[in-house]
């Protein structure tokens, strides 16, 4: 299939991209993405020094601003090749939202002070959207900023900021001007995280991670040039965040990579030859199949100027359902062998991950605008209901 | 390699010639006079057919065709499904006159389907045994003439045919008879969609050496396949306008003193069936750049997967579609019940799913390759 | 499982309606039911005055009114019988609809005027709920009466009107105060299908029957005796109605029937070992025990007094889906053997009636109230939404 | 004959009595500070649980118990198991104690049970093979002592017991050690969802000649199929408690400026919610129910049918309390997260659903019972 998708010169390309991540790649990282484990903050950053050196970290980023100037064909098959080779997924909060952000809306000085520095990783983005209360419903946001000497103060709450224990700067959303409309009003700030007044309370999930925070802000002080663009503008700001890159967003390298996964828990669980699994895998590699053929024939219709819309939303959907379907596939295939508690030693790869990721993906349905939002979005906007 | 690229001005030029004429002569109340008749009275409105040159479209330039690509086609055939023609363009075309041009010399093609292509004979393909390889008729060559034996119980489009080609086991090979139809017992009737079929008897069936023809495998092959294309381009113009049909009902009939399409389960589900046709589409072309630029089992993978799409999501859309139509979508008097029909003809004459989906398993997704890297 | 629900007692029942079946029903209708072909209006007449004259016509009736005094549980074993025997389903508007409603809300001489005829097969009723553009909305239907010397002039359109071409009598909805809100100001009205005015237009469906009816009513005069209870009181009636008897909403004997039929299919069709038949076939015959489980249960609660509502939606939900489950995997069973039409001559038993049962059961979820509308009674009425 | 008769009074006393139990003694602070103690820490409240009859309920009477039906044990473990107890109830007397009782004369097992029903003891029954009737340990006589080899490597609830019992395959026949804790090497942990098990190791155990107690297959059947039923009724329990919390949460949650239960897609798929709870209950009534009124195999089938539906709606419902909690679905702060957990062990703890399947395949709908009458 994959082969079906490629032309001769992209092949090379994919060569080239195996070979960099066969040499760079350390074993146990390789090792613990593979089994979906969790990672810390230095096996991420190990891999992103890799890149950066490379010149790979920032793929969609054009060549201006540090980004090796590829094609969107050439990023989903890079995007493909790490997910299938295991390399660890590099939080996209730098790269792909407020590294644009800036580069669109940003003033110079901001742009040359903070791009670098997510290039390299000596700045580890988070971003604080979500409220206690306002998830998928960003509008109605409560956290406020007053009009200070030389800034703003803000005071607030925020919530699901993945990886904040490992960030030094989080972007907020915060309303400027509690007068107006709901979707007016909003402005977006950077934010240090070693602010005075700024504090982080880590949330634990059932999967037993600790990935995402609530963030506290009490009085924080925030200087009118770490103001993005105009105040009272966030909103639109954060919008044209959300239409970006969208094409990869079917997650088609994740799915082929526990795919492939899930073949060998088959064999390993001696259920490789049971027609039901075979059944139900090659569904799933056919459902992938879709969504792949579908993402490239949304690539040939943006390359060929077509501006595309809401309608990448159906990747977002069938990807996810695809993804949450492969993890309980894998629940299936492991059987009573998923018992044992990650934390117990008593787990036996292939199996002690598997609960594990069954209950950490099902946040994929959940954030970046869960499943029913997307389908209202499909509805709203493709279908004109 | 698989390109996605938009349909040539000639493939758009042909749909939307053909999406006039389905709109003029194809309207229910027309329609239903078609129906009316004998199921072997010669289609209304095949002449016209060839005059629009859609029976050449498909086929090589040197067997008198206009040689379109397999992509290049499905626009027009899917305008042509989705308009319920009860012309047997695709058998007799896709099925009948693809293999013929890829088992014999273009030269002899071009004379030998001339009068097809001109709209003065329907001829079909009878393959009809439990497999491709393995056909249903056999010849016997005794005393200065093959002798047929054997029967194909559903030759689709057969009803009104001039001639039937038959795939016969003649010894250990394979070959291609040319049998006027009045030379078997061939027995028209209607499916349950309207079309056309046949059951045709070659039982003691007299055959001239200049009747058979030479066939392989790999003709074989390829008639098939274009003969399923034609199946799935057709099921995607169905799924498409059901969807089409669906969106533009909810968006009018009122309950409870608002559109339906307000309510948002009703939303939720046209977002599924939205997502359905696209899935369905995006498969369809991948099978139909496939056909020219993929090798033989990756071909058949992609067309056994594109196929499964086509039962799973197509019946979700039929349903939801009947569903949200209401009483309305039950009765005869609307067009979606009768799109469903012809959606559900084409599903269930590909058979088991189950044979579809062990066809497409082997190795999707690249798992052997991604082993060795990570070794 | 069917042993398993019956207590001895019951079982002597049982085999008392398996006697009388075998011993009644005419071999060529039992054939039509088992294959799920058409019915003519003489093969529901013909079976239906056996049952007149062993009294057990009317289930659900009280012994005053001509019913044969079953039990709730006696009845659903009956019901499943009678199915599973394949005996003609006779059609419910005068049993289980107009009957129960004159018992209830009907003059001394209505009841003596119609419900005998009901029993004997004298009077066929068909029902006039449903109009034009008002299917499950009943509340907004648009005939009107308006008041003439000795009754009513009536004007208007109904549709759906199953089986109105065997029906002498009709009962209708119409409204008689056009002033009120939408459910007040109507009134049930019994209409004589020869009465000047009245015009029938049969409906032919996409399966190929002309099941279904539209009735013009113009000017139609209906006289004050034939008005059930008070005027502008119809809704009211109706609402009654439809919680009458909702115990067999299920279908379970329905749904036994066919899946029985399906086994034979399989083996017809040389898949009686295929496994992934037999699973889906055993997934089923799972659903049809939870429904049938859930229904006993439910029997229970109220043979101990418990007051069912509107969670016996719940039947009618997974039992239809359950039967159109069944016609889908029938149609996955024939394969292209369901090609031919049912009046071509060239389909074979047992897949010649496969498409036709699949297109006809299609109504199993839209009529009766849509599934979306149970579910939505369901979550307002049960769980407080 | 299956009623579907309401629980007794004492059924009922017993549930009002652990959900008292429940609020006072398993909030989710105190919850957490058990789980933070080693796994084959004794359990916090086992004596008390003893105390209020909860240990002997099951159990016969002649054998010290309160000699509840299988019916009327459900309320109380539906209450355990939505109160996500972390002591091992049902591996040690639905699985251990009701094996014995089943096994041994009545007396015998009373006095080998009174420590444990006291809540002085734990005791678990070590099963562990590739099926119930081919046990891990096989057990050899040497010199005058038995000597058992094999390991079991999953003993649910074992991790702080007292006494491991080990099904033990002796010579051709079955038969039970009683073998007390510390002369095994033991190894407790804890499960995804906080329970304990261990792994036991019986290599050279030496046991004397009143250590081992005669078995045989009905009681291993009685034990495993007490045993089923209370995980039965534990997700039974946890599937309601999930239904209940998600529909109080969908009430109270606004999103878009009113509560999310307010949103027609949500409502439909609370009603489904509804539905799975509803067939789940119905089952797992009629499995236990089967207990004591259905012939072997017919009660094999119910079992394995209610673990299918179990499997299915289960799976169906936490997903989708996930989903409707949204975010805070996912954390471990809200009550939601560790019944997911709960109940997932429990689905996984029946190894794969196609198994169950087929042992709910035989004649479930009395199909032959049908054709024979047809003829």
């Amino acid at each position: 299939m994959t082969d079906l998708l490629v032309a001769p010169e992209d092949m090379a390309f994919r060569e080239e991209i195996r070979d960099f991540v066969a040499t760079h790649l350390e074993p146990e990282t390789r090792r613990k993405v593979s089994l979906g484990m969790p990672l810390q903050r230095e096996d991420f950053l190990t891999w992103q020094r890799s890149l950066h050196a490379k010149g790979w970290v920032a793929p969609a980023w054009p060549a201006e601003h540090g980004g090796p100037g590829w094609t969107a064909r050439q990023r989903l098959i890079a995007d493909e090749e790490f997910f299938r080779l295991h390399t660890p997924p590099l939080p996209g909060f730098g790269f792909k939202m407020i590294g644009p952000i800036l580069m669109r809306f940003g003033t110079p000085a901001q742009q040359a002070r903070f791009l670098p520095r997510i290039l390299s990783g000596e700045d580890w983005w988070c971003q604080g959207f979500s409220e206690p209360g306002a998830g998928s419903d960003l509008a109605s946001l409560r956290t406020r900023a007053v009009r200070v000497d030389g800034g703003w103060k803000v005071n607030g709450t925020k919530t699901w900021t993945t990886y904040a224990q490992y960030a030094n700067w989080i972007f907020c959303l915060v309303r400027t001007d509690p007068e107006v409309k709901k979707q007016r009003g909003i402005s977006m700030m950077l934010i240090d995280m070693a602010s005075p007044g700024l504090t982080r309370r880590p949330i634990r999930l059932m999967d037993g991670t600790e990935e995402v925070n609530e963030i506290f802000l009490e009085d924080v002080f925030v200087p009118d040039d770490l103001v993005v663009g105009e105040v009272n503008q966030g909103w639109t700001y954060a919008k044209a965040l959300l239409e970006h890159e969208r094409l990869g967003i079917g997650g088609i390298g994740r799915s082929k990579h526990l795919l492939g996964r899930l073949e060998e828990m088959a064999t390993a669980s001696g259920r490789g030859d049971d027609p039901t699994i075979r059944k139900r895998l090659t569904e799933i590699g056919i459902d992938i199949m879709a969504v792949e053929s579908t993402t490239m024939r949304l690539l040939a219709a943006s390359e060929r100027g077509t501006q595309l819309g809401a309608e990448t939303s159906l990747l977002k959907i069938r990807g996810t359902e695809i993804q949450q379907a492969l993890t309980e596939l894998a629940l299936e295939i492991a059987g009573a062998d998923a018992l044992p508690d990650r934390e117990s030693g008593q787990g036996q790869a292939p199996f002690e991950a598997v609960v594990f990721q069954f209950l950490n993906w099902r946040k994929l349905s959940i954030y970046g605008g869960s499943n029913e939002i997307q389908r209202s979005i499909l509805a709203r906007q493709v279908l004109g209901l | 390699m698989i390109r996605f690229d938009a349909p040539s001005e000639e493939a758009l030029l042909l749909k939307d010639t053909a999406m006039r004429f389905i709109a003029d002569n194809y309207g229910l109340e027309k329609r239903a006079a078609m129906l009316a008749k004998p199921a072997d009275a010669v289609p209304a409105h095949w002449t016209e057919m060839a005059e629009l040159g859609w029976l050449a479209a498909p086929l090589p330039e040197a067997c008198g065709g206009l040689g379109l690509s397999p992509t290049d086609v499905l626009p027009l055939l899917e305008v042509l499904g989705a308009g319920l023609i009860l012309e047997p363009v695709s058998p007799a075309i896709l099925g009948c006159a693809a293999t013929i041009a890829a088992a014999l010399p273009a030269e002899t093609a071009a004379d030998l389907l001339e009068a097809m292509l001109a709209g003065e004979r329907i001829e079909v393909l009878a393959t009809g045994g439990a497999s491709a390889t393995a056909p249903a008729v056999t010849a016997t060559w005794t005393s200065g003439s093959w002798t047929l034996s054997g029967k194909a119980p559903m030759v689709v489009g057969g009803a009104a045919a001039d001639i039937v080609w038959a795939v016969a086991r003649v010894d250990d090979a394979l070959g291609l008879f040319r049998v006027p139809a009045d030379a078997v017992a061939l027995t028209g009737f209607r499916l349950f969609d309207g079309q056309t079929a046949a059951t045709v008897d070659f039982d003691g069936v007299s055959c001239t050496e200049d009747q058979l023809f030479p066939m392989d495998d790999t003709a074989l092959v390829r008639g098939t396949e274009m003969a399923l294309l034609a199946r799935l381009a057709e099921a995607l113009g169905l799924i498409e306008a059901l969807y089409r049909t669906t969106l533009d009902y909810v968006k009018l009939r009122e309950q409870f003193g608002r559109p339906i399409g307000a309510f948002q389960s009703v939303q939720h589900r046209m977002a599924d069936m939205f997502i359905h046709c696209e899935e369905v589409r995006s498969m369809v072309q991948l099978a139909a750049e496939a056909m020219d630029g993929a090798p033989a089992d990756l071909r058949r993978q992609v067309h056994a997967a594109t196929w499964v799409k086509l039962v799973d999501n197509g019946r979700a859309v039929l349903r939801d579609a009947v569903q949200l139509h209401g009483g309305m979508g039950m009765t005869d008097e609307l067009i979606v019940g009768h799109m469903v029909k012809r959606l559900l003809m084409l599903i269930q004459s590909g058979g088991s799913r189950e044979d579809w989906l062990s066809a497409a398993a082997p190795s999707l997704h690249n798992s052997r390759e991604a082993e060795a890297l990570h070794a």
